[in-house]
């Protein structure tokens, strides 16, 4: 980092910066100044950097998540195209691409090319409300907790979907797993998510992160916040389908799950959602427990969260969704697989009530302002 | 006259609804012969409520090769290469069943040096083939990493008998009279290294799988075989064992080496999937214990006590004898005429085909992801089941 | 320690089958209280995260053996069995007489010898054939040898595309063995005593059919061994 | 019980046991009339008690036009081995089945069935075992011819 990047840094924290100007925002702005070219300009942006952003990722991610993999395996993992590699997720999507794209005969054609759509629309919509960095956002939705939640859900639509149009017994089996597993685990996902909605009072993600501004919420609220990010590690884990709650897909159990029946570039598709969606609910992770973009502040120390100001918010929020996405491919790694009944023995049974009593516990946190740094009325 | 030839097609009629409005209709699934699970070629028809497995019918011979034919008419020196196409992962002991059999039909004595390289090569390739299924057990329940760990410490083993053998699978090692290459000089030594590793991997496979609380949960009380049902379903090997059954040919009529050394046969006490795990699990160490035993007390002696172009003649008569493989009992038939080289008849009593319909008693009414356990818990080796 | 404890091995004597048995009963699961076994099972998917954590880290633990980067250092035991080969001596000369125990040895047909009568009178190798296809490298016919004519290569990279081109002539010429040979004081004797056969030096189609860079073989014996197969293409 | 004493007590239980010669283990020849009464004996007996069928297979004695069946009996309570040969006719062959006395047997039973084409009475699930259902041929039979069997030089 030069010299001249740290001074702006500097003066634009002190300077408080880091207010929230999101995409929608400036494009509101110039449409109310009336500079139309402005306008389609930040809209032309807003889209080309989802598309890129949708691309690099799952481009990024499924070579990182080989590369990890053969390490952890003692392996070398991808070695030849390229340097160490890579490029080969480049060179899979090629061939991915060029692949010829099979329908079963008996398949429900409409349904089955539809699914991959679904499950990748669902994914790519909640990237837009994700706040990156103070300027970096496409939208800020007032009640964009509750949009993540409803939008993540509707993913599940492309699985059931694919599987049960795929007229394949594994398919459909696979889809009714990922159907019982995903609204199951949507419940745990949520309470864990309600705990930060109570602590920040708002469901707009912007504001879940401006109000980290003294401390994120996995340390701040005396272990209650750590207990719901667990909590919500785990139910997400289980929402994008990985292993140890890989059951839907689980390979040596149902061949391929709900994607048997697919090749090609439809395949490709529900492969890339797969690893978007790990970006998505990592980058929310982020966003909620970790304080998305902002740096690590602690209290009214001024001095030492003003050096932490000095490294970038795209930085931060990339490095904290790294550490998430680290963690699910840890897991991924490490563990065995679950049996259905087990996964929902987890959910209901374990994970359930514990988010339950956790919620019980920020409200108390909450109502009497027990935080390590107490959040001053202003 | 009430015999019935049934087809397979008669078996797999789709069963009507149910009656009531919540039953719901049960249906066919193959799981297999491509399959994750088949490990080969092994078709699972399964007859399935919802998750629940109400019926198992194996339909085994996807890889029948037609060995026991193939034998009437080769010489008992080239029956022991088919062998090793049998339970390709016990490929020395199948090779020793064999010889075995041949040595006592035509009574052919061999030495101490023969017999202890012979004990030495199977509890190698046993341990080399315990941590292969369990490797294999760790991908089929998802833990992928202990696959390639399991293969990364198996590598070791199969460069030992790269080197010794010149092979790494299908190894034609054991001969009738002897075994086909003497070790190497750096054998022992290598060998030695290799225990001083294995110790602490087999802990860290502790640690990896075997303490991992979500493994536990899938292998525990899933696929009770009690001790009496597994000797009516002529279960052998580490099943049998593991419901508490000790029944070791290597302890109830000691060969090769086996009697002078001391060892523990690994029992279960339930029957479930765990303790046919876990019973491998003590397998290893206990084979690591008859190795460390023997290493260093080979005798002196040539490794064949025939020549190359003897002639092995089998006297007129039927001849049975077996061998403790790494899956269990692999009984070896041989009937002679007396006449020609070549054996009248051969027949493998092979574990696997004999420990594959416990899988018809086990799975019903367990789920399909119970399946992929009871099957990677019998560990069987398809071309074995087949021949 | 888990809800498993792996040391807890029991160690009994069981009398089986009239036979006193020592067996070792593996280790079950514990009674254990709720929040025990909650804590412990989470230490236990700590336990496995830190092992595969510690390879990570570890670079030095990588065992992946880059083929076919490494072939350069390929180092092969010595005993390692491959493919087989005719073993010639400084002069180019084979110590094969065809006595024809390796081909009643073959297990499975994949050594075809065709003989013929030398000038001595004594048999004499005409064409040594080995089918690849077939092989399964068991060693049975270096062992039958008595003559330590053949010996099993180090040469694992066979793949052809076409299953015909597997099969080899492994002499070099038709002729006597070497100590025939070495008797024959005159060097151009020696010469007109071989026929090099070149044309089958490699590899040879199976069944005499012809391929378009190979031509075709055609051996009596060959075409009475696999009469009815119908492998023409 | 050691093998003498076996063949004893079994002669003792049925006369027309026979033992049979040639082999490395206690074996005896039985007549197939009452078969499967003498096995239920051999299991049933406590003298014998012989719980575990470890091998069933048949022999195809084609120059006498019999087949012989064989049975591998173990006991897991005295640990004494058993072979019990049985010939049957290589015309119209019929066995009795063994499959209510040890499952496994009908298992090993179908394999037969599969591969010499002896048909057993009773059998709960007679089906093609390792071949396909409509396969010609019973490929352990001596007389069994296929072209693709390699002709090897003796």
């Amino acid at each position: 980092m030069t010299a001249t990047s740290l001074t702006y840094f500097a003066i634009a924290a002190a300077q408080g910066a880091f207010k929230n100007v999101t995409v929608s925002e400036r494009t509101a702005q110039a449409f109310a100044d009336g500079s139309w070219i402005l306008a389609i300009v930040y809209i032309v942006v807003a889209l080309g950097g989802l598309a890129a952003l949708v691309t690099l990722s799952g481009l990024v991610l499924i070579y990182v998540e080989r590369k990890l993999a053969a390490h952890f395996q003692c392996r070398l993992g991808p070695m030849r195209v390229g340097w160490h590699g890579i490029f080969q997720t480049v060179a899979d999507a090629v061939k991915l691409l060029l692949k010829e794209d099979v329908i079963p005969e008996k398949a429900d054609k409409a349904m089955h090319l539809l699914a991959p759509f679904l499950s990748m629309m669902a994914t790519v919509m909640v990237l837009g409300v994700l706040p990156y960095s103070p300027i970096l956002q496409i939208t800020d939705i007032n009640i964009g907790v509750l949009f993540v939640t409803a939008v993540s859900g509707f993913g599940v639509m492309g699985i059931l979907l694919g599987g049960w149009s795929s007229n394949n017994k594994w398919s459909m089996v696979g889809a009714m797993r990922a159907g019982a597993q995903i609204i199951s685990y949507e419940i745990s996902a949520t309470l864990a998510l309600l705990v930060v909605v109570l602590f920040s009072g708002s469901l707009s993600l912007a504001e879940i992160v401006q109000s980290q501004d003294a401390g994120w919420w996995i340390w701040r609220a005396n272990g209650v916040g750590f207990v719901s990010f667990i909590i919500f590690v785990i139910a997400v884990t289980a929402e994008i389908n990985r292993t140890p709650f890989d059951i839907p897909e689980g390979e040596s159990e149902l061949a391929a799950g709900f994607h048997t029946e697919y090749s090609g570039l439809r395949f490709s598709f529900f492969f890339l959602a797969e690893f978007i969606n790990m970006f998505v609910v990592s980058g929310m992770t982020a966003t909620l427990f970790l304080g998305g973009w902002m740096p690590f502040h602690i209290g009214a120390w001024a001095g030492f969260n003003g050096f932490m100001d000095l490294i970038p918010p795209v930085l931060w929020f990339t490095g904290k969704t790294s550490v998430v996405i680290f963690l699910i491919m840890w897991f991924r790694w490490t563990f065995p697989r679950l049996r259905v009944d087990q996964l929902m023995y987890l959910e209901w049974k374990v994970l359930l009530p514990i988010g339950f009593v956790n919620l019980f516990a920020a409200a108390v946190v909450v109502l009497y302002n027990l935080y390590p740094f107490p959040i001053l009325v202003p | 006259m009430t015999v019935r030839v049934r087809t397979l097609d008669e078996l797999l009629t789709p069963p009507a609804a149910g009656s009531s409005a919540l039953s719901t209709q049960e249906y066919f699934v193959n799981m297999g012969p491509q399959h994750p699970i088949a490990h080969g070629s092994l078709r699972l028809v399964l007859r399935l409520d919802g998750e629940t497995v109400k019926e198992v019918i194996p339909v085994p011979g996807f890889v029948h090769r037609g060995i026991e034919k193939m034998c009437e008419k080769l010489n008992p020196r080239q029956i022991i290469h088919l062998t090793d196409r049998l339970d390709y992962l016990s490929a020395v002991m199948n090779n020793w069943g064999v010889a075995k059999a041949v040595e006592k039909a035509a009574n052919i004595e061999t030495n101490g040096r023969i017999e202890t390289i012979r004990t030495l090569m199977s509890e190698l390739q046993r341990i080399q083939s315990h941590m292969l299924w369990w490797g294999v057990l760790g991908m089929d329940l998802g833990a992928y990493t202990a696959f390639l760990y399991a293969f990364r410490d198996r590598e070791i083993i199969s460069e030992l008998f790269e080197e010794t053998i010149g092979a790494r699978l299908t190894m034609n090692y054991v001969r009738p009279g002897g075994v086909m290459f003497d070790i190497l000089p750096d054998f022992q030594e290598k060998v030695k290294k290799l225990l001083k590793y294995l110790g602490p991997i087999i802990d860290e496979y502790d640690t990896l799988l075997s303490g991992n609380v979500i493994l536990q949960e899938r292998l525990r009380n899933v696929g009770v075989l009690d001790g009496k049902k597994a000797v009516a379903l002529g279960c052998t090997g580490p099943v049998l064992r593991a419901s508490g059954v000790p029944l070791d040919l290597r302890k109830l009529t000691p060969y090769g080496r086996y009697g002078d050394v001391e060892f523990n046969v690994a029992v279960g006490s339930k029957g479930d999937c765990w303790d046919r795990y876990y019973t491998r699990m003590e397998e290893i160490r206990q084979s690591m214990r008859i190795i460390e035993q023997l290493i260093d007390s080979i005798p002196e002696g040539p490794v064949n006590v025939l020549r190359a172009s003897a002639r092995i003649s089998i006297p007129e008569g039927t001849y049975y004898d077996q061998i403790e493989t790494a899956r269990g009992v692999l009984g070896v038939m041989l009937v002679s005429d007396g006449k020609s080289p070549s054996p009248y008849r051969v027949h493998f009593r092979s574990p696997n085909f004999n420990n594959l319909w416990a899988v018809t008693a086990l799975a019903p009414g367990w789920r399909i992801a119970d399946i992929i356990t009871i099957q990677s818990s019998l560990d069987l080796v398809i071309p074995d089941i087949d021949r | 320690m888990g809800r498993v404890d792996f040391n807890d091995v029991k160690h009994e004597t069981r009398t089986f089958a009239g036979v006193t048995v020592p067996v070792s009963v593996v280790p079950r699961f514990k009674r254990q209280a709720y929040p025990t076994r909650f804590l412990f099972s989470l230490k236990s998917l700590v336990d496995g995260m830190r092992l595969t954590f510690g390879y990570l880290v570890r670079p030095s633990t990588v065992v992946t053996r880059q083929y076919p980067e490494n072939r350069a250092t390929l180092k092969f035991p010595e005993r390692y069995r491959a493919s087989l080969k005719f073993k010639f001596d400084e002069n180019g000369y084979q110590s094969c007489n065809g006595c024809g125990s390796c081909e009643r040895a073959c297990p499975n047909g994949s050594i075809i010898l065709e003989t013929r009568k030398g000038a001595t009178g004594k048999n004499e190798i005409e064409r040594y054939i080995w089918r690849m296809d077939s092989c399964v490298l068991c060693n049975a016919c270096v062992e039958a040898c008595s003559f330590g004519s053949l010996e099993m290569s180090h040469d694992f990279e066979n793949a052809v595309y076409d299953r015909r081109l597997l099969v080899y002539t492994l002499n070099r010429y038709a002729g006597p063995t070497a100590n025939v040979l070495l008797k024959e004081e005159n060097l151009e004797a020696r010469e007109a005593m071989m026929t090099k056969i070149d044309a089958y030096g490699g590899q040879v189609p199976m069944n005499g059919y012809a391929l378009p860079t190979v031509a075709a073989l055609g051996t009596p014996r060959e075409k009475a061994a696999t009469d009815g197969k119908g492998e023409a293409s | 019980m050691d093998a003498q004493a076996l063949l004893q007590a079994i002669t003792g239980v049925n006369p027309a046991a026979q033992e049979r010669p040639n082999t490395n283990v206690p074996a005896v020849q039985v007549p197939v009339a009452g078969l499967h009464a003498f096995l239920q004996v051999l299991r049933d007996d406590p003298r014998f008690s012989f719980d575990f069928l470890l091998d069933h297979t048949a022999i195809d004695w084609m120059a006498d036009g019999k087949f012989e069946l064989v049975y591998q009996l173990f006991s897991t309570l005295h640990g004494h081995t058993l072979m019990v040969g049985v010939l049957i006719e290589r015309e119209q062959p019929l066995a009795p089945t063994v499959s209510d006395l040890w499952p496994i047997a009908e298992w090993q039973e179908r394999e037969v069935y599969d591969l010499f084409g002896i048909p057993y009475d009773d059998h709960p699930d007679l089906r093609r075992l390792f071949l396909e259902d409509d396969w010609t041929g019973y490929p352990l039979r001596k007389d069994y011819q296929d072209k693709n069997m390699l002709q090897r030089p003796q």
